[in-house]
């Protein structure tokens, strides 16, 4: 089998070497932009586009123009695997990938390892692979689903002046029934031990387009806090369902799968005083005015209606962007300025990311995001979040400081659930003493 | 009337059969009999309960009361997987073959009782289930021969004249070497010489597999010539049982039925 | 009590809903024998339709009948070229072409509209009703009942429609006997023509009261899902079967959700109605409504 | 003249129930399988079938025809609609893995097998109601397995070995020391299940097994009459169905996407596997595999035409608005082509290969 495998190298030298002769970094897109996801589809691969075609009119990272294409996923894991098997040796090799869609993640994890491709999960996918040691390649970047619980848990806490007031108080957790919606369980099992909350979970089957039944529960148990762990039209139903209820909806606590315009518009006014956690804070910055002068202005915006830039999912994609594109320059200063670097020497740039608060001054996106520092042990990087409410037409910020929960505690749960993958899988974790 | 075989014991005998659908009596207290090796005929106009007391032989229906004693046996609740079992065999009114199948698998399907592969040695297709299917196939190209249809053998039934199908209907029930064979209408809708050599197999059936045969049919040319004995039902009633000649004689059928037949 | 009560009000109210959408399918099953899986799409196309016309600046009292003709044109243009070309082939293979077509009207509907989310305003808010609230403490939705009451209307509608008029008994009758429909003088074609009007009418009022329900989003083509189930219960032919059936499985399904989800990790109303449904019909195959079959041969 | 039956004389009844009669037949898959299996990794040497031809072409169109055989054999042969086929699937690639984990040494086809047998159990369950249902009232009651099967997996935290995330994590597939691990290796691995699979599957259906179901599907009463038993055989259909697609299933997880979730054997995937063989022709192994490569190929190579098309000759069209219409074109095609054969691709195929026998003489 060894012959097969030398000559599909040299083949792939071959078309990588036609192709690299353009200076140009290559980002793959996994954009959905139909079906049941393509509203957060298209604003998020929006933002991507925006940001790189902005980075192209400043003149590309140190000359290393930036290009991309789109692949449509649907949202489908088969669909999505068949993108990056297309795109990841097109154009000189893909820098790395982000599927925005955990099906499609969990069918690229052994992929990427094996074709040495950092992949990001913003926001999503499995919190373990926060540990660098046993998941080298994949990239959970900002905050993990459980430092967003903590996160939550935090904010519930300082909101009743202090954790430990979170005493006899009744919190429900209404989740999307799956995987995704289950992930938080230990988190929030943990803190209500810790803090002596009750803590009911209440199950929405998918798609979640009628939640009479858990509302009606939920009006039954009269909790303090509704946590809404939601997916699509899981979250406008259960603001909508909320109010046919009488529930206040300054008392829902959305994820940040549950705070976009797309999750809040469908529910009208329903949705009015609503929070939710966020990783971006809403507002107009310095880069998103660039972004409309430089892209928009010569016609080359990736969104068809305007107004939508610096919505959620727009201002993610530029997140996200900034994070890849700041891996690249991190890389080159290490491996050559001026070169298109290789995913593996953009995987070493991911796992040394400092966006620090002067950097993103620097990009004109202060406060837009919490800085990033990642290394070999941690490559979630910061497990910040904010919470914003929705006033009837914008987000706008609750907390004025980032929010970070019990990191001690995430770290030594994600330490020992990545240690138990590695296990299963039969991996000897890298050890983190010895990466340059 | 073939002279070589002998009309032997009673083998089935229906005893006091009375069938209902919700409120409708199909069939009221029916009593008759069966000798082996003869040739039976059931008549009687449209409705009278003809096709409900084959599909109560043979357990498609579950008669209310009533008793069938089969070699013997008694089955209260005769079911067609018995029926099967026993060595019942039948054809039907309104054709029913397997539309999507040749007129090879058709017949092979009638051997299904006498198969004994499992569908594991079948998926290999290997040693026993090979060397059984490849048996079957002989048997059941002596009856394809018997019939006369080897030139249609390997076309989908679907494709073929009303005539042939029925053909093929009989080759499907004789391929289970039943003891009885129920034939319901077997010449109905057929021209003077199909329904010639359709009487042909019959008899030939008949005579050289010494199978006993229960037919329906309306065509009472047919029906007097090539039956033992006759038993006439009208409005799910038995109104007289004998021979041809005594039946038709019948001041009670002539006027239910070949009173207004002829 | 009260809570059982509002649960059971609750579930009734969602049933009427659920019944709105199985409406559709059974209206052309029962005339053409189709099992039209792309309803969910039609709602959904219906839905957007308002929606973004009424965003484009117009009233919703223009952006109706202009979606009313829209829906009407669909349905038409997918009888003359969808189903008339396959006539008589086997329903398989009409539920495959209504699946093509439910790829088709949605990649349309977002072609035209773009792929954002959009409320739907219909003038009626959302809230629990206040002297029930108030008295009984229960909370029972206004938008549904008023739902309801449309629903009844819309049904009312179609009942005078099937029973008075010349097309309507005509339709009927190819239900029963596409030979005998044929002696009554109208074409066979014209008949399904009105059919898949008549049902797209039926999907463009789902979709405006699930639009204004849950938010104008692709997720509406999943309310199918909620009417499956109604149509195992009360049969694919049967109208009053559809009503009584998506109140029956509305109800079920919130009271187990309730009483028996907690007990077994909840998230049971996904799968809870199918069971339901299919328990049922192994009791009574033929549904509801259906009449007893006699298996001949 | 190139396809004529003419001139080859059957001389024994074993020589007739070969399982391609045909010589021609017989050579062609014979190509078939010499290419698959020796003439890719040719290719691939020579540097002209990339990684991407393995992992993101064959291998799922080789695990979607398998399910897609798996669910003919049930929809097709014996005459059930399912739509619950992404359920078997799920337990198969989950009982697989559980018993690879659970079990010490467990050898992966073994594990496959017993993956498969699981499947094959909750089929049976599953089928009981075929007894009384029929028609599109039995395919939406078995939406019910589809959804109590995925909510089971979700909700019961053993079948994923309580893993945080849900999720399983296959383990790699290893035969006698050797690792399955590169794009063309699993490709072979999966090319040697499906191949014979498949051949199992067309000796069943052209033997007793396969004419029960067939029976049962054509005329259920006159299969009573003749011995068939219903229930057996019924259920039976349910078995050897779900035993395919609980090995399509562990496939999936094991050669293609390496770490599922439940919610991946969602509906979606339920109704995909039934286009396929609606489109590729029920009641046909060919079938099957005409069908995946139909629905696995088109919406790909829409999605590379309309590139071309943005790329090459320079048509813009607004973002969001060429997936639409990617969408709207594989809706029109497959009313396209069930206008054109209502029976499917295999239909087209043999139609054509009758034109060709008595080419060049129509008549």
């Amino acid at each position: 089998m060894k012959f097969i495998n030398k000559a599909l190298v040299a083949a792939a030298f071959a078309t990588a070497a036609l192709s690299a002769s353009a200076q140009e970094q290559f980002f793959p897109a996994l954009s959905y932009r139909v079906g049941p996801y393509a509203a957060g589809g298209t604003g998020f691969f929006g933002g991507v586009i925006d940001y790189l075609s902005l980075l192209n009119a400043q003149g590309g990272i140190n000359g290393v123009k930036m290009t991309w294409e789109e692949c449509e996923t649907e949202y489908n894991a088969t669909r999505g695997v068949e993108c990056y098997e297309r795109l990841k040796k097109s154009r000189g090799g893909a820098t790395m990938v982000e599927p925005l869609s955990t099906g499609i993640a969990y069918g690229l994890l052994d992929r990427v390892a094996q074709d040495k491709i950092p992949m990001t999960t913003l926001g999503y996918g499995r919190s373990d692979a926060a540990d660098g040691r046993v998941f080298p390649f994949v990239f959970p970047l900002i905050t993990s689903y459980w430092n967003q619980a903590a996160g939550m848990m935090k904010y519930l806490g300082d909101k009743e002046g202090g954790l430990e007031k979170l005493k006899g108080k009744k919190i429900v957790h209404l989740y999307h029934d799956s995987a995704y919606g289950k992930e938080p369980f230990a988190v929030f099992e943990a803190y209500a031990k810790q803090y002596g909350f009750e803590l009911i979970k209440l199950a929405v089957p998918h798609p979640g387009n009628e939640q009479q039944s858990q509302w009606l529960q939920i009006r039954q148990a009269k909790p303090d806090y509704v946590i809404l762990w939601g997916w699509g039209v899981m979250n406008a139903v259960a603001l909508k369902t909320a109010q046919r209820n009488g529930y206040p909806s300054g008392k829902i606590l959305g994820v940040w799968w549950a705070g976009s315009e797309e999750d809040v518009i469908p529910a009208g006014s329903a949705a009015n005083g609503y929070t939710t956690m966020t990783f971006n804070t809403p507002g107009n910055y310095p880069l998103l005015d660039e972004i409309k002068k430089k892209v928009y202005a010569a016609g080359k915006g990736n969104l068809e209606d305007k107004s939508r830039i610096g919505s959620t999912y727009h201002m993610r994609g530029v997140t996200a962007a900034i994070l890849w594109t700041e891996a690249v320059r991190k890389a080159q200063e290490k491996y050559g300025k001026g070169k298109v670097m290789t995913s593996e020497q953009v995987r070493w740039g991911f796992e040394n990311l400092n966006v620090d608060e002067a950097r993103l001054k620097a990009l004109g996106a202060f406060g837009m995001m919490p800085p990033v520092k990642t290394t070999c042990l941690d490559h979630e990087g910061s497990g910040a979040v904010k919470v914003q409410r929705w006033d009837g037409k914008s987000w706008k910020a609750v907390t004025p400081n980032w929010v970070v929960g019990d990191k001690a505690m995430i770290r030594k749960m994600q330490e020992e659930s990545a240690a138990k993958y590695a296990t299963e899988k039969k991996i000897t974790p890298r050890d983190c003493s010895k990466e340059g | 009337m073939s002279e070589g075989r002998q009309i032997g014991e009673v083998i089935l005998d229906l005893k006091n059969i009375s069938l209902r659908f919700g409120g409708v009596k199909a069939l009221t207290d029916i009593s008759f009999d069966v000798r082996e090796h003869e040739v039976r005929a059931i008549i009687g106009p449209n409705g009278a309960g003809k096709s409900s007391m084959l599909n109560v032989i043979n357990g498609v229906y579950r008669p209310q009361e009533g008793d069938i004693i089969f070699r013997g046996e008694h089955h209260r609740d005769m079911n067609t997987y018995a029926a099967a079992k026993a060595g019942i065999a039948r054809t039907f009114q309104n054709i029913a073959l397997f539309k999507g199948m040749t007129v090879l698998d058709n017949i092979m399907t009638g051997r299904n009782l006498k198969m004994k592969s499992n569908f594991l040695l079948d998926a290999l297709y290997w040693g026993p289930a090979q060397r059984e299917e490849i048996a079957h196939r002989r048997k059941v190209e002596e009856i394809i021969d018997f019939l006369e249809i080897q030139h249609i053998r390997k076309t989908p039934v679907g494709r073929l004249p009303y005539g042939l199908q029925k053909r093929v209907e009989l080759g499907r029930a004789l391929a289970a070497e039943p003891s009885i064979l129920l034939l319901d209408e077997p010449m109905a809708g057929m021209n003077v010489e199909e329904k010639q050599d359709m009487c042909r197999f019959v008899l030939d059936v008949n005579d050289q597999l010494g199978t006993t045969i229960v037919l329906i049919e309306h065509d009472m040319g047919v029906v007097m010539d090539i039956s033992d004995r006759v038993v006439v039902l009208d409005y799910g009633r038995k109104i007289a049982d004998g021979t041809p000649d005594a039946v038709r004689s019948n001041q009670d059928v002539i006027d239910a039925y070949l009173g207004v037949a002829h | 009590m009260q809570f059982f009560l509002e649960v059971l009000i609750g579930g009734l109210l969602s049933g009427v809903m659920y019944a709105l959408v199985a409406l559709g399918y059974v209206l052309i099953y029962k005339a053409s024998g189709v099992f039209n899986f792309a309803q969910g799409a039609m709602v959904f196309f219906a839905a957007l339709t308002t929606a973004g016309l009424v965003d484009s600046g117009l009233s919703l009292w223009l952006a109706l009948p202009l979606t009313m003709v829209a829906m009407v044109v669909l349905g038409l243009l997918t009888e003359k070229i969808v189903l008339r070309p396959l006539v008589a082939q086997h329903e398989i293979t009409l539920f495959m072409a209504t699946i093509g077509l439910t790829f088709f009207v949605e990649g349309l509907a977002q072609a035209i509209w773009g792929a954002n989310v959009r409320s739907l305003d219909l003038g009626i808010e959302d809230v629990p009703l206040e002297w029930l609230l108030e008295n009984a403490n229960m909370a029972v939705s206004q938008f549904d009942l008023i739902a309801s009451g449309i629903a009844a209307v819309l049904v009312t509608l179609l009942a005078i429609f099937f029973s008075k008029t010349k097309i309507g008994r005509a339709l009927r009758a190819v239900a029963d006997d596409h030979q005998a429909a044929l002696s009554i003088g109208i074409p066979l074609q014209h008949l399904w023509g009105i059919v898949w009007a008549v049902a797209g009418f039926v999907a463009l009022v789902a979709g405006l009261l699930w639009g204004a329900r849950n938010g104008v989003q692709f997720a509406l083509t999943f309310v199918a899902l909620k009417a499956l189930p109604v149509l195992i219960l009360g049969g694919f032919t049967s109208v009053p079967g559809a009503i009584v059936g998506g109140l029956i499985i509305g109800a079920s399904e919130k009271l187990a959700e309730v009483y028996i989800g907690p007990h077994v990790g909840g998230g049971i109303e996904g799968w809870f109605p199918y069971v339901l449904a299919l328990l049922f019909l192994l009791v009574r195959p033929e549904g509801l409504f259906g009449e007893r079959i006699i298996r001949r041969i | 003249m190139l396809y004529r039956e003419a001139g080859q004389f059957k001389a024994t009844y074993a020589e007739d129930s070969q399982i391609f009669p045909i010589r021609q037949d017989r050579i062609g898959i014979a190509l078939i399988l010499a290419v698959a299996f020796v003439g890719t990794p040719l290719l691939s040497v020579a540097g002209l079938l990339s990684d991407y031809t393995f992992t993101a072409i064959l291998t799922p169109f080789l695990i979607f025809s398998l399910a897609a055989l798996g669910l003919n054999i049930l929809t097709g042969y014996a005459g059930q609609l399912s739509l619950g086929t992404a359920a078997f699937m799920a337990v198969g690639a989950f009982a697989s893995y559980n018993f690879m984990l659970r079990i010490d040494g467990m050898p992966i086809l073994v594990a496959f097998i017993l993956g498969g047998i699981c499947a094959a159990a909750v089929g049976i369950v599953f089928g009981l109601p075929s007894l009384r249902i029929r028609g599109f009232y039995l395919a939406a009651a078995t939406l019910a397995t589809q959804f109590f099967i995925v909510w089971c997996l979700t909700k019961v935290g053993w079948f994923t070995n309580y893993s945080s995330s849900g999720v399983i994590t296959a383990q790699k597939i290893e035969m006698l020391g050797y690792t399955f691990d590169t794009a063309f290796s699993k490709y072979l691995f999966v090319l040697s299940v499906v191949t014979v699979m498949a051949l199992l599957a067309k000796n069943m259906v052209r033997t007793n097994i396969g004419r029960s179901w067939m029976a049962i599907r054509d005329m259920d009463m006159a299969a009573e009459v003749i011995g068939f038993r219903p229930m057996q055989t019924k259920l039976m259909a349910f078995a050897v169905s779900s035993f395919y697609c609980g090995v399509a299933g562990a496939l999936f997880a094991y050669a293609y996407l390496g770490t599922v979730e439940p919610e991946g054997f969602n509906l979606d995937l339920s109704f995909r596997i039934l286009f396929m063989i609606i489109i590729g022709g029920v009641g046909s192994i060919l079938g099957s595999f005409l069908g995946a490569a139909f629905i696995v190929l088109l919406p790909i190579g829409l999605n590379m035409f309309m590139h071309f098309l943005e790329g090459s000759v320079g048509i813009n069209l607004p973002s969001g608005i060429s997936s639409s219409i990617e969408l709207m074109v594989f809706g029109g095609l497959i009313i396209f082509f069930l206008i054109v054969e209502p029976h499917g691709l295999a239909r087209l195929w043999q139609i054509g290969k009758e034109k060709l026998r008595l080419w060049p003489f129509p008549h």
